[in-house]
């Protein structure tokens, strides 16, 4: 028993999504289509390098062709090319993100978590409160105080995402408490960090990079939104929020293409991300098992 | 209403005015509103100001609807007498103005003003305790005295040439605001001027309703009421443009043009003093180098500046005095498309070659600088990156860095700025503070900390002197030494464009400066517009 | 199956003469789980007559509650249905509970025709009502008098005041008496009571027993579900032991305790405490993965080769049936 | 329990949750402050504005002296705490009129927005979420499912975009900004209101989605829950079985998530006002962020934070009034 709960969960989780059955074929688009975007994106500057700062005043708003996927912007820019560009900087940013809002999450989690008592009812009680502020004025608040920038933007996602992450961290901390191997490492006189980054760590890992993963769509998100009211990264970078927000200009001058290429993107992703999501979330659900009434 | 066709509108209109005059003959004046002076005018902006009162910055240069200046300026920007009987007199010494005020003229709330209203209004202006930013343009003004009720007397430090040109301050009435915290006085929502319109009501974010003043002292105004609708957002404007809201909006160029071929509008693209350029740091060890500045200047495209990002609203610009001026020196302006190759002459010549990436070196350093420009400034942001597009194919480097201003203030001395300015009215205003050595590093004047002798004595001379020629001898040569050195590099002049609708009658554009909104916009003389 | 017709029922003695009400003919329901296909109802034949009561007897989790929601058209959207179930009302058409839909049902069958007394009282309740806002409701759907609340109260042995209270205010027995008061409300021909008396002490267990042979006296039919033998003993007419999914044995009551057939009925009765009080040997097979032939074979004393086949119900001398490849013969276990 | 048992105890969780939330607020207000003072941004230059450009360093410098803002930065928190106890939330840089004054003219329209779009998104995603649950896996179910999922993956401001271009350019059907007919000499409510129809509609809709699967999800569980079987059994008419006991029970957990789904909310709305420039906090908040407002953004951070948790304790107690078993212990 003892080898069973000691084992990561995760490697349940891998072993039986390989198997596949003739549902899943919704599945297995999201993930293709979800795969072939980020890695497309992200291998983007060795096959298809683009300029940042580049040009072209004499092809201004050029209809979708073949030359041009997605037409061009005000600036003779060619939208195809900018969004995926814009999906690779917005995808960084959110995991950089992510991952910044993780470590706070994991790091405010887990000291509640181990140290139990006043502090985590102190702790906890000011992650119901920031719960509270709402996500964007928070994110607005940090970004204005910081000036927009990369950094104010990875520190306005990464300060206002954590809280779930505490939560998550806190709990399984919490459970694993009680489980007899910890009780065994604490009587064997470790120390409590040492129980905390030997003992605790391992387990909550595999949890804390599936959080922190489901938070990057979050992430890109929320840098889409202050990027689009002006508040994120540098105007002329591509950027997700940054096309659709010069995009907005075109719509009335007929230029409806420009707004839609990285509004598509942004859907397809997030949409990918959420059948993935939601599978994940019915597999293992035991709500979902518990159909069967004998 | 507004989307009544033409004939039918007039056939409202003709019967409506004959049942005016029947009125008129026989009874009070009848509810003015619905008859044909009685329209109410609908304007559209996005800039929206911070409070109603000349004292903390509106509508400073005249033209504020709502105030009037002791002078103003007629279509063609030239000085006439407002609440003077006369343009003022400067003293043969210069130092000395003298202004006599028109008679019974009288504040919206029924109160006379006098001289001492003209003494409390610049006065504020020069205390310390109001947040005025217009205290610099008068720090020539020593003292403004009223030796009598319809006499106001200004003592200046030193002579100053275009002292006239800064009588265009509306003037407040003293009693409502005299012992107040003018900074967050009641009044800069709810102001009382002397201006051919009375503030309704203002909901700020939305719109300024503003009534005739029927004792205007230069004449009722020919509408009722104007509106002043303010939409931060160009898309939206245009679109209420579109939806037959508004007989006038002021829009991006490119939105305008789309109203180019409808007969139902009419489209004014107005010259204006709104220039855009980028500031060269001196401080900049790429920028210091002048062969740089000159490659720059013969390296960008102004001609595809003004067609691909004006969208045809602009011209070309090779100094910070329009072509509009009397004082501006065709001398100076150069070809309005790239010559690379001339550039890169020059370059080569100054001992930049080309190095590793396309970018040239001299000396082991690349030729690359940042170039900041505001975040939230969409046009500048294209200028910018035009300049870079345009740089990088003479080997020159360029960074783009859209920042907020409080983040570009600090780098100002060592990064390349775009910069905005310009006004119509005299070559000093903006000039003289943005060249002088006088005023290097100090804020947004001479952020470039720019140093020339011949300009500074150029510029000193030009605000020295009365006479125009001699003033225009000292500008020619300003602009000669600017167009040598490059501290900046000049791109466009804008065209501000307005979409008008076809029945709007009376319009007089003029040229504008940089700063333009409720105040000192295509509606400067709305008080005489009409719709046929 | 083709057996349907020669399968008699069996005769019982207090039900003997009166007409079939339900007929259920080769009933079966199976489950589609992720991974898995559950049987939980195989092949099951019953007749019902108009005041007789049957009780349904076996372990939890043979397959009991299935059939209970089976013939009221409450399964989950996994299950799917063979078979039928008729329903022979006494004025009007009769209704196949399995094929006429949930229209019908909903309209004509559930309530009035069939009513159902839940399993476990304590979540059949909705926790935000009273008992009597849930029981003038339902008197109402029926076109009866919500001051009937207080009379269906009595019947069941419930205080009125009790009927004011929440469910999470009310004991287990209260609220037993309570989803028994509300499947009585509207009169159903057909009740099918699913574990009624759980939860209650022994003097109500005799009152709600006695309540369902009176409802049986009174010309209505009872299908009273149960794993309490001595209760079945005491109020049904007939007994059907299910075992895996299927009737294993479908008998008189009397003729069952006194002469079990089928091993597996046999072995249920040596588990009452006033008998052997021994225990079934073994364990219940897994729905999941029953085995081909007849299920009780991995547990059963008799078993052979043959019992690899799934056994066919068969009648039994002095009537009901049997599904058995080797019966206990009668006064061969005296 | 009595009634006014339950009132006594709903009292004792007001009474609890401001202690708690008292001190917290506070907390994160020094928090606020701290960012803000840390902040390279100058407030005498947010002061001036436009009109920093053409202002003199000692022009500055009596602004900052105006504005105290070289005081140490406890004695500058003091001042400002102590003032926002008193009622004076400040002066707002960015808009040159006192904070409190902004947010008297604006939040109206801002709660006006939120809360159509709120009780909208509500009686939607209720009727569809019960109606999708009762033929579960049906033609319906899944074409809502599919389309929740869909609008979920659309960020607000996009799908706004799209209504405008759909709606107001392309069909000509509703304006496309702002708040009321320019012209319009009042504020006349039909006016607004088919204003308002885009907005409201835009940001029901973004926020539907998970609302609209929750309920799917809750009621679809609940329609298996023992005691909707048991009314079903009964023969209870469906309407009444699907609203009368699953969506009745399914509820409960729904208040809380409306109550933690407020923040998102707020944040449409923003986004929302700013793509069809609504007078509201919105387009405030942006200007004021684009000018470093301090004074602004802390108040309308501060304010909502304040509204959300007292509306989460509203549909705390909404709760326990609904739910008969829970009792107001806190």
């Amino acid at each position: 028993m003892a080898d069973l709960a000691t084992r990561p969960p995760l490697l349940h989780v891998a072993r039986s999504r390989l198997r596949l059955r003739p549902g899943q074929t919704g599945v297995v688009i999201a993930g293709l289509v979800l795969l072939t975007t980020v890695a497309g994106s992200l291998l983007a500057p060795l096959v298809w390098p683009l300029d940042q700062s580049a040009v072209a005043l004499d092809q201004t708003r050029l209809a979708p062709s073949w030359t041009h996927l997605a037409g061009t912007d005000d600036l003779g820019r060619d939208v195809a090319h900018r969004a995926v560009y814009g999906l690779r900087v917005s995808l960084l940013v959110g995991a950089v993100a992510a991952l910044v809002a993780t470590v706070l999450g994991g790091v405010v989690g887990g000291i509640a978590g181990t140290l139990g008592g006043r502090v985590d009812r102190i702790l906890m009680r000011i992650v119901d409160t920031i719960a509270a502020m709402p996500h964007l004025l928070l994110g607005i608040f940090i970004v204005a105080m910081l000036r927009p920038s990369l950094g104010a933007v990875i520190a306005s996602v990464g300060l206002t995402h954590w809280l779930s992450t505490a939560r998550i961290v806190r709990s399984e901390v919490l459970s694993l408490r009680n489980r007899p191997f910890i009780d065994a490492a604490i009587s064997g006189g470790a120390g409590r960090l040492r129980v905390l980054t030997r003992h605790l760590l391992p387990h909550v890992l595999p949890r804390l990079a599936l959080a922190t993963t489901l938070m990057i769509p979050h992430a890109v998100w929320h840098e889409t939104a202050l990027s689009f009211l002006g508040l994120g990264l540098p105007p002329h970078l591509a950027s997700l929020g940054n096309m659709i927000n010069d995009g907005q200009g075109s719509l009335l001058t007929g230029a409806w293409w420009a707004s839609l290429a990285p509004g598509a993107v942004i859907v397809v992703v997030t949409f990918a991300i959420a059948v993935l999501a939601a599978r994940w979330r019915d597999r293992f659900d035991p709500r979902v098992r518990a159909e069967l009434h004998l | 209403m507004t989307r009544m066709r033409p004939t039918v509108r007039r056939f409202a209109a003709s019967t409506a005015a004959a049942g005016m005059l029947v009125l008129a003959g026989c009874s009070a004046p009848a509810t003015p509103d619905g008859s044909a002076g009685g329209t109410t005018l609908v304007v559209a902006t996005s800039d929206e100001p911070d409070a109603l009162n000349p004292v903390l910055n509106y509508g400073v240069d005249g033209a504020s609807l709502i105030f009037d200046g002791l002078v103003s300026r007629d279509a063609d920007n030239r000085l006439v007498a407002s609440l003077a009987t006369a343009l003022p007199e400067l003293s043969p010494d210069g130092r000395t103005v003298t202004a006599k005020l028109r008679d019974g003229v009288q504040f919206h709330d029924g109160t006379t003003l006098t001289a001492p209203d003209v003494v409390f209004t610049y006065q504020a202006v020069l205390d310390p305790r109001v947040d005025s930013t217009l205290r610099s343009d008068l720090d020539m003004v020593e003292s403004v005295t009223a030796p009598d009720a319809a006499t106001v007397v200004f003592r200046l430090r030193y002579p100053y040439a275009p002292f006239l040109q800064r009588l265009t301050l509306g003037i407040v009435p003293a009693r409502l605001l005299s012992g107040q915290d003018i900074n967050t006085a009641g009044f800069n929502r709810k102001p009382v001027g002397t201006g051919p319109y009375k503030v309704e009501s203002w909901t700020p974010g939305d719109r300024l309703v503003l009534t005739a003043n029927e004792s205007y002292f230069a004449g009722r105004p020919k509408n009722n009421r104007v509106v002043v609708a303010f939409v931060a957002d160009d898309n939206v404007r245009a679109q209420r443009m579109r939806a037959g809201e508004f007989d006038a909006a002021e829009l991006p160029p490119k939105l305008a043009s789309g109203f180019d071929a409808d007969a139902a509008y009419r489209v004014q693209r107005v010259p204006t003093a709104d220039y855009r350029g980028v500031m060269l740091p001196t401080g900049n060890p790429v920028l210091a180098d002048p062969a740089v500045r000159r490659a720059l200047n013969l390296a960008v495209d102004r001609a595809a500046m003004v067609s691909g990002i004006l969208g045809g609203a602009g011209e070309p610009a090779f100094g910070p005095i329009p072509p509009t001026s009397e004082f501006t020196d065709a001398s100076i302006i150069g070809k309005p498309t790239a010559d690379p190759t001339a550039a890169g002459a020059l370059l080569d010549a100054a001992g930049w070659t080309p190095g590793p990436g396309g970018i040239r070196v001299k000396d082991g350093r690349p030729a690359r600088f940042t170039l900041m420009y505001p975040a939230s400034d969409t046009l500048r942001k294209d200028l910018a990156l035009a300049v870079t597009a345009d740089a990088k194919k003479i080997g020159i480097g360029v960074t783009p860095a859209g920042l907020t201003w409080d983040a570009i203030d600090p780098r100002m001395r060592s990064d390349a700025l775009l910069m905005g300015y310009g006004t119509p009215y005299d070559p000093d205003f903006v000039s003289y503070k943005l060249f002088s050595s006088q005023f290097a590093g100090q804020g947004y004047f001479n952020p470039g900390s720019y140093r020339s002798e011949v300009t500074d004595r150029a510029l000193q001379q030009g605000r020295d002197q009365i006479d125009p020629n001699l003033r225009r001898a000292a500008y020619a040569r300003f602009q000669k030494q600017l167009a040598a050195d490059v501290p900046w590099l000049f791109l466009t002049y804008l065209r501000h464009t307005y979409v008008l609708k076809s029945s709007v009658r009376g319009v007089a554009p003029r040229v504008e400066a940089h700063e333009h909104g409720v105040a000192n916009s295509l509606w400067w003389n709305i008080d005489t517009w009409t719709r046929s | 199956m083709t057996t349907t017709e020669s399968v008699p029922a069996p005769a019982s003695a207090r039900a003997a003469t009166s007409r079939p009400l339900l007929a259920v003919d080769g009933l079966g329901v199976e489950f589609r789980l992720r991974d898995a296909r559950v049987r939980a109802v195989t092949d099951l034949h019953l007749t019902v007559r108009a005041g007789e009561l049957l009780a349904v007897v076996g372990e939890s989790g043979c397959g009991k509650s299935v059939l209970a929601h089976a013939l009221l058209g409450l399964l989950p959207g996994n299950a799917t249905t063979t078979g039928h179930a008729v329903l022979h009302e006494s004025d009007g058409e009769p209704v196949d509970l399995i094929t006429c839909g949930q229209r019908q049902l909903a309209r004509r069958v559930r309530g009035r025709l069939v009513g159902l007394v839940p399993q476990s009282p304590a979540t059949a309740l909705n926790p935000v009502r009273t008992g009597r806002r849930l029981l003038a409701e339902t008197l109402r759907a029926h076109g009866r008098d919500r001051a009937d609340a207080d009379q269906l109260a009595v019947d069941v042995g419930l205080d009125p005041a009790d009927l004011d209270r929440y469910p999470h205010e009310l004991s287990g027995g209260m609220a037993q008496r309570l989803v028994t008061a509300l499947a009585l409300a509207p009169d159903p021909a057909l009740l099918i009571a699913d574990e009624p008396t759980t939860g209650l002490d022994r003097p109500l267990v005799d009152h709600t027993l006695d309540l369902l042979r009176r409802r049986c006296d009174n010309g209505a039919a009872v299908v009273l579900i149960t794993h309490d033998l001595a209760a079945a003993r005491r109020v049904a007419d007939t007994v059907a032991v299910m075992y895996a999914s299927r009737v294993v044995e479908h008998r008189d009551t009397d003729e069952l305790f006194t002469a079990p057939t089928h091993p597996y009925a046999s072995a249920l009765l040596d588990a009452l405490p006033d008998r052997a009080f021994r225990p079934v040997p073994g364990d219940p097979p897994m729905l999941t993965a029953l085995p081909p032939g007849c299920a009780f074979a991995p547990r059963c004393p008799h078993r052979t080769d043959t019992c690899a086949h799934p056994p066919e119900p068969t009648p039994v001398a002095g009537g009901g049936t049997v599904a058995c490849h080797h019966p206990i013969r009668t006064g061969a276990n005296p | 329990m009595t009634r006014s048992g339950r009132l006594a105890g709903a009292r004792a969780v007001l009474r609890r949750r401001l202690l708690v939330a008292v001190p917290v607020l506070a907390a994160t207000s020094v928090g606020m402050f701290a960012l803000g003072a840390a902040s390279p941004v100058d407030p005498a230059k947010q002061y001036a504005g436009a009109a920093a450009f053409t202002a003199s360093e000692e022009n500055l410098a009596q602004l900052r002296a105006n504005w105290g803002v070289d005081d140490p930065v406890p004695v500058q928190y003091l001042r400002w705490i102590g003032n926002l106890v008193r009622g004076d939330l400040g002066w707002s840089t960015s808009r040159h009129e006192p904070v409190a004054s902004v947010l008297a003219a604006r939040a109206g329209w801002t709660l006006l927005l939120i809360g159509v779009a709120l009780a909208l998104a509500l009686v939607g995603s209720l009727l569809l979420g019960s109606l999708a649950a009762y033929r579960r896996g049906g033609l319906f179910d899944r074409a809502l499912r599919a389309g929740a999922y869909a609008v979920q993956s659309m960020p607000v401001f996009w799908l706004g975009l799209a209504a405008i271009a759909v709606f107001a350019l392309a069909l000509g059907w509703l304006p496309a900004g702002g708040l009321t007919d320019v012209t319009a000499t009042g504020t006349s409510w039909g006016d607004v209101a088919h204003h308002l129809i885009l907005p409201v509609g835009v940001l029901a809709v973004s926020q539907a989605p998970w609302f609209v699967l929750f309920v799917r999800d809750a009621v679809a569980e609940s329609m298996r829950d023992d005691h909707v079987l048991a009314a079903r059994a009964r023969g209870l008419p469906g309407r009444t079985v699907l609203f009368g006991h699953a969506l009745r029970t399914a509820l409960l957990p729904f208040l809380t998530l409306v109550g933690t789904h407020l923040p998102e909310l707020v944040g449409g709305a923003v986004l929302v006002e700013t793509v069809f420039s609504l007078p509201g906090l919105g387009a405030v908040t942006v200007a004021a962020a684009l000018g470093s407002d301090f004074p602004l953004l802390a108040a309308i951070t501060l304010a909502t934070t304040a509204v959300v948790l007292a509306a989460n304790l509203a549909t705390d107690l909404a709760y326990a009034a609904a739910d008969p078993r829970v009792r107001l212990d806190g």
